[in-house]
């Protein structure tokens, strides 16, 4: 890999990675506030793909689609934590593990 | 010149989200996502996306990080208690891990477009505000109204989530 | 209208029977009148048919269709021969005697409507047989005898020994059938036809090969099964458990020499093969002397006489093996008459002594009932073909075929010796000397309606033999006169008088103690051991796999791997929306994975 | 469809019209207003039946187009609209004995982006709008917020939603990347005609995980049940049939017909549908085995669901697509009444277990009628509707010639004629219930369950509707999906 | 519309057939007098089926219903019914049946209305399959019958009902699962231009161009594990012994009687004339198979104690026989095939009546506890004797025509199996004597004497059993009864 050029496939290793490291905060993390992060990330990384193509290809259209990204990632988050309150309210715990009533 | 910005501001991103994704003081995982977010902002300035830049900066940095914090503080989340990481979890952890690093770099690669570099100036823009929004009001305008519905969608939901009931 | 006395002599027993099922069995006066009238009337009918059959085309009577269809023509008809003729008139003549000596038999047995009106559907197929003609037919009047045999045997439904004799009596008889209907379906595929006017033209040009060897030996089979012939010869004793009427006309007269009427049927197919005739000929020499000998250790009356019947259903086979069926005939029909008389005159001994059947505890009937015991005396020397009584004439016909064949003529005569031992036994032991119990102390004579039928058959016995019977039944007699035979069987058979008269004059019990003769060669016991054994524990086993194996392992099996799985695939379902993320996260590496794959390997 | 006066913006201004109202109104008297959505949502059915436009090749800039599809499935998910906001009148929250106008009103925004979803025609307008459905259904599943459970399930979905979105918008991404558009028939004549590029079969496979979480295909199920039971009632029905028949949608529009119709994309993703279908019916019908509460046997039962109409589907050929819209349909009759019952269940004995049913058929002959001719029909048991479902979906893998698929669909089936017969015997064979419940079920539930049941023996016996709605939603298709040729 | 030149009107019979059966559903579950109008119905729907019978004998076959369409029609489902000389004896035998388990279920029964409801719809799904010319109202029918039966096993059967309930219902269910995929590979192996549902179309068109060798070998393998499971062939037997003799004596006489029946006229309709090749490939695969059902189950018959999984063996066991004539390639096999389908129908149905009875009155089916039937019940005894005799095959009755026929018909093409179907005769006999013996010999058992076991009491008892008798006598006096109108039809079978 030419680490002189910056290519596009620079920056999607990026994102992809990014990913991945959001991915684990899913997986991993107890804390509902930590997961709900880990997702922004995700969804992040995928904004820095799509910025990275629209300018690699020049096209203006990912960028629209990273700015409803973003719209739709605020949104999610605000309900996400909204929920979480409500839990703690109940719960009195932001853990995920302690949010198995409904199995098996 | 974009090398070294990129190098940086790569690894800039990569470490604090490794770190939001290992310290466990919810309040440190905040301040890390934070970094990571201005980071990004960074690189898209990098890649000509000032609008989006920007965007990112006011609504990410700004709007959601203070959410999160205040939700913090509101609920004050405690240090979260440290898993019993068994080897086996760690070493299957380590390997998923590496493959997938390992997988996306090398799929990152593999694309046959992607050797192809461009240099600070040459895009072809698309990353003004005016642009963007002519995009957004033209051909994109309906989505548009639809995100004000899912705006719309959420704050209601929030506040019947939140809201007192009425003693 | 006479040309349908056929069917009126078919279907008066077959209306009776219905009737009395249906309708009459309330009343059983009725039930007997009914019946008993209907058999009066299908022998009135028979005589008729008898002597007008022989005007042609009188009797050219249209066949009722049955199944018709794809090379199968297998109808009702009536074979309107000198031989049916005569047949349907000695079985329907036997029956009404029979018939008769029921009514007073059976007098006080509250059931006895159900008895008239299965004796009627004995009539009606045994009539069938006999006059049916083709061998489906045949076959299932054969069938219906057997039913109508296992009925009559079973009478007593509360007696246990009844019911197991009437089992045994129809599976074995089911046993034999099995070979017939295959020997019929050979004969069917063989000569295209099953009806026997059909066969002589038909046989002209058959190559004689093991396959017609086998037709032969198959049909052999249903004979061995109905005629009680070695191996199946089982049955017939135990069949003795009926009421005696059924014995004597069922056991002893008419139905188990079905099997040699039959066999003379099938007489052209038979002879295609040298091989099927000598088997025949030879079981029916072995089966002379075999039961003879077992009759000699016998204590029951009744099965004494039947193991006599055995021996001289066997000289009938044996003459149809050696190709003179009209000999075969002409002991058919003395064996009827004094077989009958004898088997009435047991009935009547045993009426009188209160169902009393072990010779051992009579003794001295002579003075209380000198007609019966005249009546058995005459029976008797019938039977052991004593000169001039027409046991004699018919025996020394068929030893006379044995001229040629010294085996089977020494077989048959040393039976005639026997024969002679073991019915002298019976007349010393029961009839003379004291009555050895307080039922033969007060044994008395029957009502006129036991009477009259022995004296009828007792006459009969006398007499028949004076009749060329053979001639009237179209058949002539093969063989001529070797005189040799003549003196040595006579001789054997008043030399087998005094060994008897030595050891069973005034004897209070038997001095001869022979446990092979006494258990009959052990030949139940031996089905006993080797079949019925192993076929019910191959039964149980086979039983047991399907419960165990099939419906337990295999199908209750697969349910219960069903819900194993689902209880496995539930707990994956661990409320962990990590673990569920982590599912997620795995399903779409697997995914990228298999795309990459699909990917490169194009 | 005729510009402003299409369903989705009718639908969003009467959930905004009924929120209005709610906070105008005072307190006392708002009993009206559940009536008023009933009423509207019925308009509003009777609109997308009758009134809608004809089929134009695009609207809306090149995002949406107005086709057989998108006019098949707008009512459909109208009617369940309908059915949510009549169970919303009827479920019990809290003490609240008028249901709040919230949550009568947030199906109508769901719905809107229902009906988006079944005309989009690019990738970002699918993007906005399942998240527009998505979010609202995070939030119905969570509103009923003084029950843990519902909070759990509102969470639980959150987290996995997210999961799938991001998916989703990377595979958006690097469609960009292999294809430069996410215009379908931009795509189309991009990668018409040369081997699919690996960056574009990641995409579409990253995509693929978005759908396959929408009609939860195993391994992409696992929140389904939880999320059922945990879910208020009339919420788990919207979840169970409307966002699992949008997935389908989308699947058929982008699999079927739209951006992915490629015989380059089908080679690799037809073993890849089928087997993820193979799986889905396997797990869906044998994990149902054990289950007792009736919403989350019925999860598992529409993922068996979901894996028969996979299998039809992933035959990717035209009758496959004819099979999937029917069956989608024979789903939506079949289960509703169902969902119906579950929730005067739970009135009537407050949770949702298997022996509630014990005895009902001599407490309630017409109930445990109606209920059992619609178990039986969605077991696929002839004359019932679901039998012809079942039928095209075997006659389908029979012409496919996909043995394996074959074999285990109808194992399955068997299978699953074994769990669908299991409140059957609960309501007939066991003896009655030993706690009589103090109420009944009101009698509507006894008309609306033999009508169901009726329906169910009567399109079973002559289906022609649901065939004439199959041919309609997929006859005018690649026409309009080329406008510019 | 109308079969050639009958009158329209009579025509509308066939619907009729369906319709009145329908009707008592309807009115029974509107709460009309369960068992009387049961009754009623079986009883008025025989009017129609003279009419029917009676054009068919006139002209061969009537139809109902519209034209043939072609299967481009995306749903070409037709609501067509037709009767002729095959299914005529299947309508009678359903008809009687019906009427006569009807007739012995009790009016007292617990929750009689739902037990009424099922014995009718039982018949209805077995009517409608014989009479449906469109392959989907011919499956869909007989699978009604499916859930009745669930329920009749599970609420009022004896012994393992639960089990015996689930495992015939899946059992079957996979059976017919399997028969449907081969019921699709017919249809669409047929040439685009005539694809069709109706199977007297079907039929012909399959005639004029067949399928294509091997595929004709595997659809009809498809179509005998299909039908053979409904028949309880070997190795598919396992749900039947069980199921008959857990299930209720009414339904038992209408599965064993007739339902079973559906396997063996679907063969004859369809896997005969539509894949002779594939047929004449697999028939020793099916000799095997029911040399397997007459040896191995007649020597499990043996081993049973209980009178009903007697019952259950032997009836299955007589399959072999039936199948042995559907091999046996003549039309002599075919037609004893069906006479002794409709001969078994009855003696099955006679002889679970008479155990049901000999439950009811004894408290037992355990051949152990019963005995002296005779003396306390001679009626009972006599049918009890009618239904074993049938069943071991004795001359005149039904069963015994049947078998001389399959015999005379197969023999040429496997004599050897037709021996072993001689000896399974001997088998059953074997059984049924033993059984009849210790139920109705001998002295009275505890069982009799404390249940006061009384004999069939009058007309009203006694006539179901009468009318299944009287039919086993006249098929077996006159067999060309069923085999004058079959005759044509079977012939048809075979020809190329």
């Amino acid at each position: 890999m030419n680490f002189g050029e910056i290519t596009l496939s620079h920056y999607l290793a990026l994102s992809s990675l990014l990913f991945l490291i959001g991915l684990a905060g899913v997986i991993l993390r107890r804390s509902l506030l930590i997961i709900m992060m880990s997702l922004e990330l995700l969804l992040n990384a995928a904004n820095l793909a799509l910025v990275a193509v629209g300018r690699f290809q020049g096209l203006p259209d990912p960028q629209v689609a990273v700015f409803f990204v973003i719209t739709v990632a605020a949104a999610e988050v605000s309900l996400g934590l909204a929920i979480l309150v409500a839990i703690f309210r109940i719960r009195k715990t932001t853990a995920a593990d302690q949010l198995a009533s409904l199995r098996f | 010149m974009e090398a070294v910005s990129f190098w940086i501001l790569a690894s800039g991103l990569l470490i604090s989200a490794t770190a939001l994704v290992a310290f466990r003081n919810p309040v440190t995982n905040a301040v890390c996502l934070v970094v990571a977010l201005v980071m990004q902002a960074a690189l898209f300035i990098t890649l000509e996306a000032f609008f989006l830049a920007a965007v990112q900066v006011i609504v990410y940095a700004g709007a959601v990080m203070v959410l999160f914090l205040f939700v913090i503080m509101l609920l004050d989340v405690k240090e979260e208690a440290r898993r019993k990481a068994s080897w086996a979890k760690v070493v299957a952890v380590v390997g998923v891990g590496g493959g997938a690093v390992f997988g996306a770099t090398k799929i990152a690669t593999l694309f046959p477009f992607a050797e192809k570099t461009l240099h600070w100036g040459e895009g072809k823009g698309g990353g003004s505000a005016a642009e963007l929004g002519k995009l957004l009001f033209t051909s994109y305008s309906p989505l548009f109204l639809a995100t004000g519905v899912l705006l719309l969608v959420a704050t209601v939901g929030v506040v019947v989530l939140c809201r007192r009931d009425p003693q | 209208m006479l040309a349908y006395t056929p069917y009126l002599i078919l279907l008066l027993p077959l209306l009776a029977a219905v009737s009395i099922r249906f309708f009459l069995h309330p009343f059983p006066r009725v039930s007997v009148a009914v019946s008993t009238f209907a058999c009066l009337g299908s022998f009135l009918g028979s005589l008729v048919f008898l002597v007008l059959g022989s005007g042609e085309g009188v009797f050219a009577v249209p066949s009722l269709p049955w199944i018709e269809w794809a090379g199968l023509r297998a109808n009702f008809g009536i074979l309107g021969d000198p031989l049916a003729r005569g047949m349907a008139t000695l079985v329907s003549g036997v029956a009404f005697l029979v018939h008769l000596f029921s009514i007073a038999y059976l007098e006080k047995d509250p059931s006895r409507s159900r008895f008239f009106a299965e004796l009627s559907l004995f009539v009606f197929a045994m009539l069938g047989i006999v006059l049916a003609d083709n061998l489906v037919s045949m076959f299932i009047f054969w069938e219906l005898v057997g039913l109508s045999s296992y009925l009559l045997i079973g009478f007593w439904v509360e007696k246990p020994a009844a019911g197991a004799a009437a089992n045994k009596a129809f599976l074995v008889n089911r046993v034999g059938d099995f070979g017939f209907i295959l020997g019929i379906l050979g004969a069917w595929a063989l000569l295209g036809t099953v009806h026997f006017a059909d066969f002589p033209a038909r046989v002209i040009g058959v190559v004689p090969g093991w396959a017609v060897t086998a037709i032969g030996l198959g049909l052999f089979c249903g004979c061995l099964g109905k005629s009680a012939q070695f191996p199946l010869h089982v049955w017939l004793p135990d069949s003795m458990e009926g009421p005696t009427p059924v014995s004597s006309l069922l056991h002893a007269a008419t139905m188990v020499v079905a099997g040699v009427y039959m066999l003379i049927r099938i007489l052209p197919i038979l002879e295609l093969s040298q091989t099927t005739m000598m088997t025949i000929a030879w079981v029916g020499g072995l089966m002379t002397l075999f039961p003879a000998l077992i009759a000699c250790q016998q204590n029951d009356l009744k099965r004494i006489l039947a193991y006599s019947t055995l021996s001289e259903i066997a000289y009938m086979v044996m003459a149809v093996g050696l190709g003179v069926p009209g000999s075969a005939m002409y002991h058919l029909t003395t064996h009827a008459f004094f077989k009958c008389l004898l088997f009435l005159a047991a009935g009547s001994v045993i009426h009188g002594c209160h169902e009393e059947q072990n010779i051992w505890k009579m003794g001295g009937l002579m003075k209380r009932m000198p007609f019966t015991a005249f009546v058995f005396l005459v029976g008797s020397l019938a039977l052991c073909g004593i000169p001039p009584i027409s046991g004699f004439w018919s025996k020394d016909a068929i030893f006379a075929a044995t001229a040629h064949y010294p085996g089977l003529a020494a077989l048959s005569m040393v039976a005639g010796f026997f024969t002679s031992f073991f019915m002298l036994r019976v007349i010393l032991v029961a009839f003379t000397g004291e009555p050895k119990n307080e039922a033969a102390r007060h044994a008395h004579e029957g009502p006129f309606l036991m009477i009259a039928p022995m004296a009828v058959l007792a006459l009969l016995s006398l007499v028949a033999g004076l009749f060329p019977i053979e001639k009237f039944l179209g058949q002539t007699h093969q063989g001529g006169h070797a005189a040799w035979t003549l003196w040595i069987s006579l001789i054997l058979a008043l030399a087998g008088f005094i060994p008897a008269y030595q050891l069973y004059r005034n004897a209070p019990h038997d001095p001869l103690h022979l446990l092979l003769l006494q258990n009959k060669f052990y030949v139940d016991e031996f089905y006993q051991r080797a079949l019925v054994r192993t076929q019910d524990s191959f039964a149980k086993l086979v039983d047991a796999f399907e419960g165990w194996v099939v419906r337990g392992f295999l199908v209750r099996g697969s349910g219960v791997v069903a819900r194993a799985s689902g209880q496995g695939l539930r707990l994956v379902q661990c409320g962990q929306v990590q673990v569920y993320a982590a599912v997620f996260i795995l399903g779409v590496f697997f995914l990228i994975g298999w795309l990459w794959r699909g990917g490169v390997l194009r | 469809m005729s510009g402003w006066f299409c369903p989705e913006v009718l639908l969003v201004l009467a959930g905004v019209a009924l929120i209005l109202a709610d906070s105008l109104v005072a307190d006392g008297r708002k009993g009206w207003l559940p009536k008023l959505a009933l009423v509207i949502s019925f308009a509003l059915l009777g609109w997308t039946f009758w009134g809608a436009g004809q089929p134009m090749p695009t609207s809306w800039g090149n995002l949406f187009v107005t086709d057989g599809l998108s006019l098949v499935f707008q009512p459909f998910f109208v009617l369940c609209l309908v059915g949510v906001t009549f169970m919303s009148v009827r479920y019990p929250m809290g003490k609240e004995e008028v249901v709040r106008a919230e949550f009568l009103a947030l199906p109508f925004f769901s719905t809107a982006g229902l009906c988006l979803l079944a005309s989009a025609r690019d990738f970002l307008a699918i993007f906005v709008a399942l998240e527009l459905v998505a979010i609202s259904l995070y939030l119905l599943a969570a509103f009923h917020r003084s029950r843990a459970a519902s909070l759990e399930a509102g969470m639980k979905l959150l987290v996995m939603g997210g999961l799938s979105t991001g998916f989703l918008v990377m595979g958006i991404a690097w469609l960009y990347a292999a294809t430069g558009s996410t215009d379908f028939s931009k795509i189309l004549l991009d990668q018409a005609g040369r081997p699919a590029s690996l960056a574009f079969l990641l995409a579409v496979g990253l995509i693929l995980t978005g759908l396959a979480f929408k009609i939860a295909a195993v391994p992409f199920h696992a929140w389904a049940p939880d999320v059922y039971e945990g879910a208020p009632t009339p919420i788990t029905s919207f979840l169970a049939i409307a966002s699992k028949a949008a997935g389908f949608v989308l699947l058929l529009r982008v699999f079927g017909l739209g951006a992915f119709a490629l015989d380059s994309v089908a080679v690799v993703f037809r073993p890849v549908l089928l087997t993820l279908g193979i799986a889905t019916v396997t797990l869906g019908t044998l994990a149902a085995l054990p289950q007792r509460n009736l919403k989350r046997y019925l999860a598992y039962s529409g993922i068996a669901h979901a894996g028969y109409m996979l299998l039809a589907f992933g035959t990717l050929g035209e009758a496959g697509m004819g099979t999937l819209v029917g069956y989608l349909w024979v789903y939506l009759l079949s289960s509703f009444p169902v969902f119906i019952f579950i929730l005067e269940m739970e009135r009537v004995h407050g949770s949702a277990d298997l022996r509630h049913l014990d005895g009902l058929g001599q407490r309630d002959p017409g109930v445990a009628l109606g209920l059992a001719l619609c178990f039986l029909s969605m077991a696929g048991l002839p004359p019932l509707l679901g039998f012809s479902a079942k039928l095209s979906v075997f006659t389908t893998l029979w012409n496919a010639g996909e043995v394996p698929g074959l074999v285990v669909g109808v194992v399955m089936a068997v299978v699953g004629l074994g769990f669908y017969l299991m409140p059957i015997r609960a309501m007939y064979w066991e003896r009655e219930a030993d706690s009589i419940p103090a109420q009944r079920f009101p009698s509507f539930l006894v008309w609306i369950l033999l009508l169901a049941g009726f329906f169910q023996l009567l399109l079973g016996l002559q289906p022609r509707p649901l065939v004439r709605l199959v041919e309609r939603s997929l006859a005018p298709t690649s026409s309009s999906l080329f406008p510019e040729k | 519309m109308a079969g050639r030149g009958s009158p329209m009107i009579l025509s509308y019979s066939l619907p009729c057939l369906l319709g009145l059966p329908l009707l008592g559903v309807v009115a029974i579950a509107l709460g009309a007098p369960a068992r009387r109008t049961a009754l009623w119905v079986s009883v008025l729907n025989c009017v129609p089926a003279f009419l029917a019978f009676g054009v068919v004998l006139r002209q061969g076959e009537i139809l109902f219903g519209p034209e043939v369409t072609s299967i481009r029609e995306v749903f070409p489902v037709q609501f067509r019914l037709a009767m002729d000389g095959l299914s005529l004896p299947l309508v009678l035998l359903t008809l009687v049946v019906t009427l006569s388990a009807v007739g012995v279920a009790r009016a007292e029964v617990k929750r009689a209305k739902e037990y009424f409801l099922c014995l009718l719809l039982i018949g209805l799904g077995a009517l409608g399959a014989f009479l449906s010319v469109d392959l989907f109202y011919f499956f869909s029918f007989h699978e009604v019958a499916l859930i009745p039966s669930f329920l009749l096993i599970g609420i009022w059967g004896q012994g393992d009902r639960t089990g015996a309930a689930w495992r015939m219902t899946l059992y079957l269910m996979l059976g017919s699962l399997i028969l449907l995929l081969g019921l699709i590979g017919l249809v669409w192996s047929a040439p685009e231009t005539a694809r069709t549902l109706d199977w007297r179309v079907l039929s012909e068109t399959l005639r004029a161009n067949p399928i294509r060798a091997e595929n004709q070998f595997w659809l009809a393998g498809l179509l005998l594990v299909g039908f053979g499971t409904l028949v309880s062939l070997v190795p598919f037997h396992s749900w039947a012994p069980g199921g008959y003799a857990s299930a209720p004596a009414p339904a038992a006489m209408l599965h064993a009687g007739v339902l079973k029946k559906f396997g063996l006229y679907g063969l004859l309709r369809l896997a005969l004339p539509m894949t002779p090749l594939g047929w004449k490939e697999i028939s020793w695969i099916i000799g095997v198979m029911l040399a397997a059902n007459i040896l191995y189950l007649g020597f499990a018959s043996l081993a049973q104690r209980d009178f009903r999984w007697l019952l259950g063996f032997s009836s299955a066991m007589h399959m072999g026989t039936v199948f042995l004539g559907l091999i046996g390639g003549t039309v002599l096999g075919l037609g004893g095939a069906l006479v002794l389908m409709v001969g078994h129908g009855f003696s099955a149905a006679l002889g679970f009546a008479v155990a049901g009875e000999i439950g009811n009155r004894t408290g037992t089916t355990w051949m152990q506890d019963l005995g002296g039937l005779a003396q306390r019940a001679p009626k009972l005894w006599f049918y009890l004797l009618v239904a074993g005799m049938a069943s071991i095959g004795l001359p005149g009755m039904a069963n015994f025509a049947g078998e001389i026929m399959i015999f005379f018909g197969a023999w040429s093409a496997h004599p050897v199996l037709v021996g072993i179907g001689a000896w399974g005769v001997v088998l059953s006999s074997i059984a049924m004597l033993r059984a009849i013996r210790g139920i109705s010999t001998g002295a009275c058992t505890a069982a009799l004497v404390t249940h006061q076991t009384a004999d069939l009491n009058g007309v009203k008892e006694v006539w179901p059993f009468a009318l299944l008798t009287f039919f086993l006598f006249a098929i077996g006096f006159i067999p060309n009864l069923i085999l004058g109108p079959a005759r044509p039809v079977l012939e048809r079978i075979l020809q190329p």
